[in-house]
């Protein structure tokens, strides 16, 4: 047993901890968020050069990382800045190809670590809600390869990828597990419509349309996807929920540091008992939140049943510790907490819609009932 | 005991019934439902229809024209209003000001002001925080120094709600520091065209601009706007709050956000049936409903004993919290039945005549807008923090 | 809209009133809770006495009351004393003889508000839970009436009463509505066979087995029987959430006391803004529960969906409300809400334990939602 | 970062299991995992075949016949022994006045008392609270005044845990009265079979005696009983806080009571299926097990913290809190659980060798009055509101 950070991560930490503190103030990132693509190349490509992408892929696939705690260590400084850049989205996408690809399709992912390549994961549909095998878009086999159609909502910066991993579904009914497929499209194809949109917390999202979009055979990854696209959204989860403790932290201290300055008639309002155990109550729930962490950092790399459940024990918790974190320090800060100007809304806001990214603390906590039953 | 409306009573109803299916204007109504921003001219439009009726002053007395209904009546109103989706009625003039001016206004002032709120000529807003004075309301900085026929006004207030469409706004100002904080507080009128006054727009978190911070500078303020005696002005505000009980539970707002709720429930799927049959969700939905149904009554109860004098002034603190908790429950569980929906949002979308086809369902564009915009309930008017500790004065501790 | 008592059950809860604080201090409820049936038959016979019993029955069965305000207001009072009497027993098991019994059967209730005969309710059973239309006990035809047999358990005063109300199932499955019955069993009849038990508050429960019991065809009450139950029960539930709402008023107000004079570091603790806070959402609740209590008691004689779910809110915000006031009023008292001698924490078990009869808080949010999506 | 023992804690641990497996007496862990009552003899019982392996005083030095365990391993001991359904070693003696003394007893008082400890000849209880100084101990009132060579003790010490057993009791007694409270305790050593004292039972709410009053009427204890010095006793007492981290989160206790949860929720039967399938009630404890399972890393931190000397002070705090919230929620959801068999309490079933049938499930009698008795503990020890003082002071706030 032993919970310190490897030298290497430390190194990491570090590193990704001294690039958002120098480099990416609120102003900063509400100009890269209010951006066409929402986003800013330019810091995309630091972050390929200080090797935070790398970080997230294993050595095989031209990465230094990509386990469980890598994640975490880069995800948690990027919650920090409230980092628009689609780290989260090329993750996902690209852990799907490093799980599922041939040989040749991963050497995509040594562009997607030099930053010259981005991609998305368009998966989720109108209907799908959080359910991971809920896939109508079909891949209706053709004599070159495939025809796909169907629509994909809510992907996450699929309006800026290079590339699309779409999922698509060979046969099988629209929940099955079985019958999925993987497909890499380009954005440009003939039939492909995308339409980009920005969110609430100040991300970007693609509603995609397919219409009978042809590929090519060689294009797709691997077969059956459904264990694939769970297991990568397994270190999205690790991920998000990293930026989630970042984000609880950065809105924790601003707090602290708001109850111990502002003065209420006459008081400093960090006096005020009420506040003061409300304020430890959010402390031990984000231990808590620490803690899940690492359980399920430390099992990302474990078999199915262990990795799951940590992975969605951790998603519950810091479903219901973010939402307790954003209503708590928006309102301990009163009426500046809820000002565009001031950072902490913005901390708030991320947390909330970090609930609604790979399943909220309902569906998370009904795949740990699943997983405890199994 | 009889929960049921009397006869009358419903009579009543079946009266604005009537009226909002005859004269709300199904534009204004259309964007209330869809959660769209309002114009200036949607507000004012629906106060005109209303005052046509008698109905836009609805506690004043008659011969003020108003509609001089008892608090009952009122909550009526405020139900069916809101099932119509009817706009709220703009409460600083009405609802604010004019309590203040029968009370402790003089007859001139109540003469010429009054008609002109009935009428919408004037547009008022409140100038009651400051940047340090939010519930600490008495430690307020804004001075208003005599000087002959005038008084000088120098100081900020903020969280002006609505203030930029606002030509009058009622502020509470230093007028001496001397005694209690409190005593040296005074209520003026002052006209927003004066020189030196400026308005800059507060932006929410949700990017929407409904407050507003003001600045005066050496502000020149006839003497006679003054209201009632200098220095007396703590207390009038203070009328206010024990005045207006009506409304402080949200009652109509919490139903109408409800049955949204439950429609999008209905319409969300997951796993291909209604959200909102899921057994963890429909019991988050039921364990709202169970507590309105109950602040349902609660308020009833409250309006009774208000009418009959038997009110407690905790009352209304606790209207207060238990109200907003609701209405902030209900955003909550809108924006959670939306799934990954809840991301998206176009705020061009707010105004009506966007024509672009939504993305994703009809009605999720506003909805975490509106959790996060809520917050506010359980700050503005009184923070809940504040309400408890009133609560549990009054209660002797 | 109006929601004041009438002259006639202002006298009622005066009345009740006085009794409770005259007659009925904590030592003397303990010494009533330890005898050997559970209660005291002088003090029962002092409520038939005041009309008490009376109040729970309508005319036309020789009561004077019967409504749901009736039942609020009388036990509000009882709650407010923590009575042991089996006044909620009699209420039920009464209720199911006014509502589906022959003008003959109805008789025996002139005894019981006259206090000379208890009733009691034998229905529910090792594994229903809180199911209403489980009952597993079989009724059989014989030539002369039927034949009982079956396990009933934690049938409230079941041990002291001098008649039985038995569910037995003469069709149908062990959870089916259709098929229920009931009977009136001597408890001395053969093959009756009762263990008297306390109860962790302070009450008595009876576990009843049914070997085989002969019954006249005579003691039948009515024909199908779950409407009867769910009506009586519906009764039962608007009058422990009375007692709770009274023993929530002493709770909380034993607590206030103790806020104003127990010191701490040399302060009040009633000081303590955080306590106070408590303080304030325990008051909040309160009035909750007692705006659920007029609307289940005003609809108590509506159409069954009004009443069922105004029945049902009511005791899911009883649930919730009284495992707050239980917890919190304890844990303001600290140590001394621990221990026997005080008063205080015998409401609290009591409130607790009222979650327990006629369905918890999670069985009734169910049937809320049931009834509402019907 | 390692999340998993390493080999050598995994060979403790595997030491551990087989100890228990071959020593612990079936009937007494019978009675442990049936919450039956353990009498004196069952704890003096253990404690010594605790002490033949040397392990009873797990945190004690070698040199005092401990088996100076370090956090993790003292960690391991605790979650295999509330598997195993052993008593938890009575810590009055071994755990809270031994390293006192070690730290600032005379070479003496440990050369007499700690042998005496180990081998059970002495039953230690703790006299810390007053009736009018529970979270508020610095204002005890109980004096000892010097008369030549013995102190005269009086006044009343209370919610002395099995005090009703002890032979000896460790005091904070107020040996001056100037300065701060603090600076007028001592730590004082009484034998209970000195005159004047009297142990008087304090029933729980559930109709257990483990708690006693004890009333000491001019006690004379000699001066050799004085641990350290006069006047310095707080700072002995604080030392204790500090000094033990392990358990604080009873952690083992929780996951035994989870494990107790989950048969129940199996065996309860809900419309025929097993409880533990009903999605709220699934819900409430899958909760619960997310939170333990974030609490036991927690806790491994906290230790690895300790060992390190890294810890803060507010992590006893947080532990406290926090593993107190889930072990008072896992009895609540056991009880609740139980449906209609909660009510039922039969006392004397409680005992071994009651031979009564159990009315109910066999599992269903103690639920109810442990979910009550558990009450204490965010009241013992620390209040949870004391403890939240305590996080929020060392925040700066």
């Amino acid at each position: 047993m032993d919970f310190s950070l490897t030298d290497d991560r430390r190194m990491l930490a570090d590193m990704a901890t001294r690039f958002v503190r120098e480099k990416y103030d609120i102003e900063s990132r509400h100009k890269f968020a209010a951006s066409d693509e929402g986003f800013s190349r330019e810091i995309w490509g630091e972050f390929a050069e200080l090797g935070l992408i790398g970080a997230l892929f294993g050595e095989d696939v031209g990465g230094f990382g990509g386990t469980g705690f890598d994640l975490a260590v880069v995800f948690e400084e990027l919650g920090k800045g409230l980092v628009v850049e689609p780290m989260l989205a090329n993750l996902v996408a690209g852990k799907l190809v490093e799980l599922a690809g041939s040989a040749e399709q991963k050497m995509l992912l040594e562009k997607v670590i030099g930053g010259e390549t981005l991609l998305a994961f368009a998966h989720s549909e109108p209907e799908s809600h959080y359910d991971l095998a809920h896939v109508a878009t079909g891949a209706e086999k053709t004599e070159k390869g495939w025809r796909l159609t169907g629509h994909k909502s809510a992907v996450l910066n699929g309006d800026s990828a290079d590339l699309l991993v779409v999922s698509a579904r060979v046969s099988g009914d629209v929940a099955d597990e079985e019958g999925i497929a993987l497909f890499l499209v380009n954005p440009h194809a003939k039939g492909v419509a995308i339409r980009g949109c920005p969110t609430v917390d100040g991300g970007r999202v693609g509603d995609i349309a397919l219409n009978g979009v042809e590929v090519s055979t060689h294009v797709r990854l691997g077969e059956e996807a459904f264990a694939t696209i769970e297991q990568a959204f397994a270190a999205g989860i690790v991920a998000v929920s990293a930026e989630a403790l970042g984000a609880m932290q950065v809105a924790t201290e601003m707090t602290l540091e708001y109850l111990k300055t502002r003065k209420q008639f006459g008081v400093i309002i960090g006096r005020f008992q009420v506040l003061q155990h409300r304020y430890a109550e959010m402390l031990i729930e984000i231990e808590q939140a620490r803690s899940s962490l690492i359980n399920a950092a430390g099992h990302l790399e474990s078999g199915r049943e262990l990795r799951e459940w940590n992975v969605s024990a951790l998603k519950n918790l810091v479903g219901r510790v973010g939402h307790l974190v954003a209503e708590e320090t928006i309102q301990m800060h009163g009426g500046i907490g809820m000002t565009w100007e001031y950072a902490l809304p913005h901390y708030a806001k991320r947390l909330t819609m970090i609930d609604h990214q790979f399943g909220d603390e309902d569906h998370h906590i009904e795949r740990v009932i699943a997983l405890s039953a199994g | 005991m009889d929960l049921n409306y009397n006869d009358e009573e419903l009579a009543f109803r079946d009266e604005v019934r009537a009226f909002l299916k005859d004269k709300l204007p199904a534009r204004i109504a259309d964007k209330v439902k869809k959660q769209q921003r309002l114009t200036k001219e949607d507000m004012v439009e629906w106060h005109a229809i209303l005052n046509d009726r008698g109905w836009l002053a609805s506690a004043w007395p008659k011969e003020y024209g108003g509609a001089a209904w008892d608090a009952v009546q009122r909550n009526i109103f405020e139900e069916e209003a809101c099932r119509a989706g009817a706009p709220r009625v703009v409460p600083f003039g009405i609802g604010m000001l004019a309590p203040v001016l029968m009370a402790f206004g003089s007859s001139e002032q109540c003469d010429h002001y009054l008609p002109r709120i009935l009428d919408g000529t004037d547009w008022w807003c409140q100038g009651y925080s400051e940047p340090g004075a939010g519930s600490d309301l008495a430690s307020l900085k804004t001075t208003a120094v005599r000087e002959g026929d005038h008084y000088i006004v120098n100081g900020q207030k903020t969280w002006t709600t609505l203030g930029q469409h606002a030509d009058w706004i009622f502020c509470l100002v230093r007028t001496s520091n001397e005694g209690k904080p409190q005593q040296g507080i005074s209520f003026l009128l002052i006209d927003m065209a004066t020189p030196g006054i400026e308005v800059r727009p507060i932006i929410l978190l949700d990017g929407e601009h409904e407050v507003n911070e003001i600045f005066f500078d050496d502000v020149k303020v006839p003497v006679e706007n003054l209201v009632g005696e200098e220095n007396k002005g703590w207390t009038y505000a203070k009328y206010l709050l024990t005045h207006e009980r009506t409304g402080t539970a949200g009652i109509g707002f919490s139903t109408e956000g409800l049955a949204q709720l439950k429609r999008i429930a209905k319409a969300q799927k997951k796993r291909g049936r209604p959200l909102a049959e899921d057994p963890l969700f429909a019991a988050r939905m039921a364990k709202i409903e169970i507590d309105l149904a109950a602040l349902r009554t609660t308020n009833l109860r409250v309006l009774q004993d208000a009418m009959s004098g038997a009110a407690s002034p905790a009352d209304s603190s606790m209207m207060k919290v238990k109200g907003t908790v609701i209405r902030q429950a209900i955003n909550d569980l809108a924006r959670r039945a939306l799934g990954p929906h809840a991301l998206p949002f176009v705020s061009e979308a707010l105004d009506a005549g966007y024509n672009e086809p939504p993305i994703g369902p009809d009605y999720a564009n506003p909805v975490a807008a509106d959790y996060f915009n809520n917050r506010k309930l359980s700050i503005f008017a009184g923070s809940n923090e504040i309400q408890k500790n009133i609560i549990s004065k009054l209660n002797g501790l």
